[in-house]
């Protein structure tokens, strides 16, 4: 377990809230940028071991397959399915969801508060 | 800087080609110029996203799977607006893999793959690809007009 | 299909190249492009809007004077990133006329031209053109590190 | 002077307040569209002839010099310099003005309010 954060710019805070950690991510992911989200939650995941990880993704305005799987090796870390929220998703990352149907893998919510009262 | 010496065709219906190489980095510049010629072909916002969101899985595939990763490897596209649409053809010089004929993978959701396929698959009218003898051509045809496919995804979702 | 035919030399800088066809449609497409390059160069917002706003400038007097307005002939945009900027080149078939050799107009406010000049000159680190036998190619460097030039601007607006 | 409107979605929305006329402009404006914007901004001073002309560009984001030139036609068309008010400037739009040296033309103002009042 490294003690070095990962630094990106596409995780713009990170706080804890008793067991959950809450995370905002900011930007455009593609394969272009995915590998370093990855690395940078990986690191997060394994520094903190949340029972819940919760990920705001009010500005992501963009994502591609590519980040998709990037969410669900977070669910696969942090452990089981339910444990990974994803909170205030805009229309074109909702809907690349439900194309790839993995609206169930995550929690999905409308805010941080619902993801950390569920 | 070929596409610098040989003028195109003018009397060719309104078109954009592009020449990257297979760096991830460009995905993101070819996808913008897909959504705004999208736009251009009088796609609204959510068609816009959905046509950018294919140009740039086929072209991650071409970079991941047709070249297995290798980058600086040429990647041509060619974006065009139809009477009642859009046409991108995208050309690699990989593999030679057409992925249609390959086997569904089982469906376990917490190790996903073919999002990329399925993307394509439901968010367009029609895809074909054309194996050549060095490499291989996709084709992707959008209409404005929504056509069964998608009608039905969109009953799914709503 | 041109581009689709021709792989382009791997062992070149990170580039996109672009050919679209003189219709003031592509220059949206184009422009967006450009900025989604020159964020992945490294450039701030501000300055990816005033690159992609430069590439606009220049490829809208291509349209307009190169080309006099007329549509459907061909434009190449050759975008490269530098290790400290970006490198945009445009190529066309027109006129050959050098601007920078033109005299200035009168500076009527209510008159206004010369925009797309004043916009390259002050934008853009470097802008040259160089005549060819069949057309003009428009280079345009624009460095990270603020240049003299846009230093003086910055000045003059804070 | 015509009686028919010309219609575009890059003008939103136009409203009378005393001999002020209001228009709100969406989108991006460059050499592509902005001829459509000339007409219909034209056809709206023929049709009202406003001593004062309000353009609210919010939700513009984006402007090129064949934008300008259509503002400046239509300070042309209303009268003299001033009676044309710009509010709500995006950061890149104020730029391309500051560059084109044409803010003083224009009254510039931060909000559609300020510009009634001046
Ligand atoms: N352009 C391509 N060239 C070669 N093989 C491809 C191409 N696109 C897709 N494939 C094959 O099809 C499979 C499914 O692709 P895709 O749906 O994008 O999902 P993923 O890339 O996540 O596996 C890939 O794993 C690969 O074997
Ligand atoms: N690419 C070009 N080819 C030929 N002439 C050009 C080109 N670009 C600019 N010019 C000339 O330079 C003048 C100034 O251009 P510009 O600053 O863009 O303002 P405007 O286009 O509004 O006149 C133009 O009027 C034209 O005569």
């Amino acid at each position: 377990m490294s003690e070095r954060t990962i630094r990106t710019n596409l995780i713009s805070s990170v706080r804890k809230n008793g067991d959950a950690l809450v995370a905002s991510i900011i930007g455009e992911v593609d394969l272009g940028n995915s590998p370093v989200l990855r690395a940078a939650l990986m690191d997060l995941i394994a520094r903190h071991a949340p029972k819940k990880l919760i990920l705001n993704l009010r500005h992501v305005q963009y994502m591609d397959s590519s980040a998709i799987a990037v969410l669900v090796e977070a669910v696969r870390k942090v452990g089981k399915p339910g444990q990974v929220a994803l909170t205030d998703l805009q229309p074109r990352v909702k809907g690349l969801l439900e194309i790839a149907r993995l609206d169930t893998i995550f929690q999905i919510t409308g805010t941080e508060q619902e993801a950390l009262e569920k | 800087m070929t596409a610098m010496s040989n003028p195109t065709n003018a009397d060719s219906p309104r078109c954009i080609e592009l020449k990257i190489d297979s760096y991830a980095e460009n995905l993101a510049p070819t996808r913008r110029a897909v959504e705004a010629f999208a736009l251009g072909c009088g796609f609204d916002e959510t068609s816009q996203g959905e046509i950018g969101l294919c140009a740039n899985e086929a072209l991650a595939n071409v970079l991941r799977h047709a070249y297995g990763g290798a980058t600086g490897r040429p990647i041509a596209i060619r974006l065009e607006k139809m009477p009642d649409g859009i046409r991108i053809a995208i050309r690699d010089w990989g593999n030679r893999l057409n992925p249609m004929t390959l086997a569904p993978r089982d469906q376990d959701p917490l190790r996903p793959g073919g999002i990329g396929l399925i993307c394509l698959r439901e968010l367009m009218d029609e895809i074909a690809f054309h194996p050549q003898t060095d490499g291989m051509i996709l084709t992707m045809i959008r209409r404005k007009q929504a056509s069964r496919r998608r009608g039905r995804r969109n009953r799914d979702c709503g």
